[in-house]
């Protein structure tokens, strides 16, 4: 029992953490991108604890329910969509030490897993009884549904390469480093159909975790807040929650996939599992910071330019790539 | 939630209130749009939340010069635009001989403020498509603008600066200096802002071919600056109905050329005003060289104007398009009617013209790029 | 399908292009200021608040008649024959009393008119913008430095001095028209006299 | 480019002398005063004549004379192909101020003559939508007529400061 209890809290413990930096972070990112400073005053340097007063000022804000709403469901929503992402942590392997669930089908488990983000923002937006939450969830939905194609064929390009759905195997197998001779084994340097295979990847992650350029669910300049517009205090601090953990979630699943996991990239030189959880944290922050730095240049793309891309381009190229590289792994 | 069915198509059809408070309404408009899932079927803008009484103010003064700072209030982001428009007018009507001088530096303050107005209107339009730093970018390169404005006329938005065949006061020694220097600092900004967001695909896919207003549409529809350029027609005022000193300089009237769609849609309005904004300094630079050191700010008028019977209409090229002041006079001191016809609202006007059919995101885009100020459509 | 490549290289183009963009701004310095901390210095001729020079004013209520809002509230009494206001700075006679001199700063609209009409340059704008209150009626400044009694005490005697005006007046319109009616009255016995001197001569005829 | 003289002129040969009137105030621009009833007619011909090619109306102001008891409205016309202009003005009688719509001919008057109508109480006939536009529907009076009282409460708040 107390087992289960730690393994839960891991996760748990990196996920708030983790939300609170990131926060504070995408903050000051995007204040240094737009030639300001970002949050300067709580807490002394640089405004850290920011988050930590945000925090503690939506727990005290008052927790409004619209009259006609759903009530059961626009209460549930939130922490559905939480639990979900949080749940796919357990097959995360933070490092050569620690995953959560060391099970066989761990990949299946995860896309299977964060499906359940489309139902909960479908349930909250349906819920709210509000024209422009509507809207956004039926986008969120559309969106959401179309783009986990892409990326279960692109994920699914990775498992026939290394042949195996646990991510702790797919992990240890790109230890060394010896590609070309001086590479790291990443699987993204083993094969050129993997590079296009994680363009595809990145692009479908930051459509499923609605950043910028898909941020249509709750592109705040039409649908007002998608379908967060009537979720205040704790509740609408759950969404954000589960936005940046289904963020962070991503880039860590591309950082497993791709980069590597915990392998360091200079081999045997600063292994070990403490090391490795800095450098498999430090590969999805990278990922993290790209998916910022890209919101804070781009415009968004509309609703049916959005699904054009999806449907026409990603998932076309994404199961030709997937033919190319078993054909590719029959050849070499 | 409010339901029709559509007597066209047989869809059911939902009515949805887009503002007057909404994120990308530029201010307090409300549109009462009518919804076929997410494509529009029909437009009905509600305006008037903003409305001022201007037009009653200014029959209600005593004097014609204590309406100055109440046109600065109706296009609070060209004010000097409005201010050099009511000025004419008077100037026009009682025949007043403005200064040389004078009519240099309101050259220069129009051509800056007018690129302070495109400033705002490209930023809010890309901020309208979801791009946040672009606007930030460009604020603060028309926060250095207000900054000149600051020194000159001590104000930074609001400016009552023109009087009537005047000016409020002297511009201090460094004017020139600071605003050559604004100039050479800004020329390298466009070429950011183009990439940046001009020629980024995903802005061209979201704005070409959006919104597009065919030549005979606008004329109809009396469209002006910008959005009438859009459209291919080579028509500006400071070249057409030259007034103040506008015939001494020499700039291009950018039109719309389609490049990356139709002829006359969002992306041509934009970067119409894009391309304006490097006219504009080419204006400002040829001001600067022309303009006398020395020189009286001040003709020569009798303190309290009293005009003849008469009336007059006068237009101005604003940022925004042609803004006319009809102005009647009686015997009395104050005017008899002033009206301001503001181009914001005549563009406004021609929105449910241009944005059947399409979707939210695009009636963003397009309210956006006719560049609307709402305290000039409601007065 | 060439073009569909061209055209995705051109997109993939045009984003990195803007990420350079970005990436260069975020290392750039920041535009901003502190506020508290740092202060804008604003130029000298800003307009942010009015200020009025009592001791220069004439209280001749022009910028009140100047100002399109109404903002500025003028009250003056005629200063009495025995006092001497002295002179403005700039050599103009006072005149008046100044009992009150209100700007209502929430209502002022910042526009410069009543500035310039002032004969004695004595309502000025400032570059002060940090003045902002809890209550509304905090933002009316009065100017007028003459204390209360003071104020009583110069109506009072301008009032007197009214009175004693208006009694010397209504003395001299009451001698004016007693001369006026003793003159009548002479004009009068004159003419009667001279009809019953006529009389008498034509009844003597 | 005609002046407004020859422009008049040319109307009159059309029209005929008793719609139309040729004035001019002691300064500013002269105008053409045309008959309520025949404005829509003159509107026309000064659009889609080769001669005339008025292809904007620029403004279109509502006025109230209070001496006179009557309303006007007043057309600005722009023709960009011939750069020509020209000032229009009807008035009608203050109790029965009745003018054809020009909305038909060009698209602009629809806002423009909605405003006369709020704020000085013209009315257009044949408008397709005639609503009052800045004021709400049920606001009682006309702003801009020189008699203006506001009413004291709208919907039981007053309209006082």
């Amino acid at each position: 029992m107390a087992a289960i209890l730690i393994h839960a809290a891991i996760p748990l413990t990196i996920i708030l953490v983790y939300a609170l930096v990131a926060i504070w972070g995408e903050r000051k990112i995007a204040g240094f991108i737009q030639d300001r400073l970002g949050p300067m005053r709580v807490g002394g340097w640089h405004g850290w604890a920011q988050s930590i007063a945000d925090l503690l000022k939506l727990i005290q804000k008052e927790d409004i329910i619209p009259t006609n709403a759903s009530r059961f469901l626009f209460k549930f929503a939130p922490f559905m969509m939480f639990a979900a992402s949080y749940a796919a942590f357990a097959v995360i392997p933070f490092s050569s030490a620690y995953i959560g669930s060391m099970i066989n089908i761990g990949v299946f488990y995860l896309l299977a897993v964060t499906s359940i983000l489309t139902l909960s923002v479908i349930m909250a937006g349906w819920a709210s009884n509000n024209k422009w939450s509507l809207l956004g969830g039926m986008r969120s939905a559309a969106q959401m549904v179309s783009y986990e194609v892409p990326t279960i064929a692109t994920v699914l390009t990775v498992v026939l390469v290394a042949g195996s759905l646990n991510l702790m195997t797919v992990t240890e197998m790109q230890a060394g480093n010896d590609t070309l001779g001086f590479l790291p084994n990443w699987l993204i340097f083993q094969n050129p159909f993997l590079i296009v295979a994680f363009i595809i990847f990145f692009i479908s992650i930051l459509a499923e975790s609605h950043r910028v350029p898909f941020d249509l669910p709750e592109s705040e300049s039409e649908l007002v807040g998608g379908y967060q517009t009537e979720y205040s205090g704790m509740r609408w601090a759950m969404f954000m929650l589960a936005e940046y953990a289904d963020m962070l979630l991503l880039s860590l699943l591309g950082a497993t996939l791709f980069f590597g996991g915990w392998n360091s990239p200079f081999g045997d030189f600063m292994g070990g599992p403490a090391w490795g959880f800095f450098w498999f944290m430090l590969k999805g922050l990278l990922l993290v910071f790209v998916m910022m730095w890209i919101r804070w240049t781009l415009p968004r793309y509309r609703v049916d330019q959005l699904m054009h891309i999806c449907w026409n381009i990603l998932i076309p190229l994404s199961f030709i790539n997937l033919v190319l590289t078993a054909l590719w792994e029959v050849i070499f | 939630m409010i339901e029709v069915i559509s007597k066209e198509t047989g869809n059911k059809e939902m009515v949805i209130n887009m503002g007057p408070q909404h994120p990308s309404t530029h201010g307090v408009l409300r549109l009462e749009l009518v919804l076929d899932g997410e494509i529009i079927t029909k437009v009905r803008p509600h305006i008037g939340y903003l409305h001022r009484c201007f037009e009653k103010y200014a029959e209600q003064m005593d004097d014609y010069a204590k309406v100055i700072p109440y046109t600065d209030r109706m296009d609070y982001v060209s004010a000097i635009n409005q201010e050099h428009g009511y000025v004419i007018a008077l100037e026009r009507m009682l025949e007043l001989e403005v200064p040389e001088r004078v009519e240099y530096i309101r050259v220069i303050m129009a051509e800056l403020q007018r690129i302070a107005s495109h400033l705002l209107g490209i930023g809010a339009f890309g901020l309208d498509l979801g791009a946040f730093s672009p606007f930030l970018y460009l604020f603060t390169e028309r926060e250095k603008i207000l900054d000149i404005f600051e020194k000159v006329t001590g104000a930074r938005l609001l400016y009552n600066y023109f009087a009537v065949a005047g000016l409020m006061r002297d511009v201090h020694p460094e004017f020139k200096t600071d605003t050559a220097e604004f100039v050479k600092t800004f020329r390298p900004k466009i070429k950011e802002l183009n990439d940046l967001l001009s020629y980024n695909k995903i802005f061209i896919q979201r704005t070409a071919n959006i919104g597009v207003l065919p030549e005979k549409v606008a004329f109809n529809y009396a469209a002006s600056g910008p959005v009438l350029r859009g459209s291919g027609v080579k028509w500006d005022l400071r070249k057409n109905d030259p007034y103040s000193i506008y015939d001494r300089f020499e700039f291009d009237i950018p039109v719309g050329t389609g490049e990356v769609g139709t002829l006359g849609d969002c992306w041509d309005r934009y970067m119409v005003r894009v391309k304006e904004m490097e006219q504009s300094l080419r204006i400002i630079e040829q001001a600067l060289d022309g303009m006398p050191d020395e020189g009286d700010v001040m003709a020569a008028i009798p303190k309290r104007i009293r005009a003849k019977e008469g009336e007059i209409y006068v237009r101005t090229e604003s940022p925004r398009g042609e803004l006319g002041y009809y102005i009647v006079s009686d015997k009395s001191a104050s005017p008899f009617r002033v009206k301001a016809r503001a181009p914001s609202f005549v563009h406004l006007s021609l929105l449910p013209a241009i944005s059947r059919g399409s979707l939210i995101a695009d009636m963003v885009a397009i309210v956006g790029s006719i560049d609307i100020v709402l305290g000039e459509v409601d007065r | 399908m060439l073009n569909a490549v061209k055209q995705s290289w051109l997109t993939f183009k045009s984003i990195f292009t803007g990420m350079g963009v970005t990436i260069r701004h975020f290392f750039g310095p920041s535009v901003t200021l502190r506020y508290p901390e740092e202060r804008m210095e604003l130029p000298k001729g800003a307009r942010a608040r009015l200020f009025v020079n009592i001791d220069d004013c004439i209280g001749c209520n022009l910028c009140a008649r100047a100002c399109p809002v109404n903002c500025i509230d003028i009250e003056t009494v005629a200063a009495t024959k025995d006092v001497d206001l002295g002179k403005t700075s700039t050599g103009n006679p006072k005149r008046f009393w100044l009992t009150r001199f209100d700007i209502d700063m929430a209502k002022c609209m910042y526009c410069d008119l009543c500035v310039h009409p002032c004969p004695t340059n004595c309502i000025y704008m400032v570059p002060e913008y940090e003045y902002s209150e809890y209550d509304r009626s905090n933002l009316v400044y009065h100017f007028s430095n003459l204390e209360p009694e003071m104020v009583a005490e110069v109506k009072e005697k301008a009032e007197q001095e009214a009175e004693q005006k208006k009694r010397e007046r209504e003395e001299m319109m009451r001698k004016k028209a007693e001369e006026k009616a003793k003159k009548e009255l002479e004009e009068k016995k004159k003419a009667d006299e001279e009809a019953t001197k006529n009389e008498k001569e034509n009844g003597g005829e | 480019m005609k002046t407004p003289e020859e422009i008049f002129e040319y109307l009159k040969n059309e029209f005929g002398e008793d719609a139309l009137t040729f004035e001019k105030g002691d300064i500013g621009d002269p105008w053409i005063l045309v008959d309520a009833a025949s404005i829509k007619s003159v509107s026309k011909f000064l659009r889609d004549d080769p001669g005339m090619r008025f292809n904007t109306l620029m403004c279109l102001s509502g006025l109230h004379y209070p001496k006179e008891e009557e309303l006007g409205v007043v057309y600005n016309l722009h023709s960009t192909e011939l750069n020509q202009t020209i000032t229009l003005k009807v008035r009608v009688p203050i109790d029965e101020p009745a003018v054809p719509s020009v909305e038909a001919i060009w698209k602009t008057a629809d806002w423009h003559e909605r405003e006369a109508y709020d704020m000085v109480g013209v009315t257009f006939e044949g408008h397709p939508n005639h609503k009052r536009i800045l004021l709400p529907d049920d606001w009682e009076g006309h702003p801009l007529r020189k008699d203006y009282v506001p009413q004291e409460f709208y919907r039981g708040v007053t309209t006082r400061a």
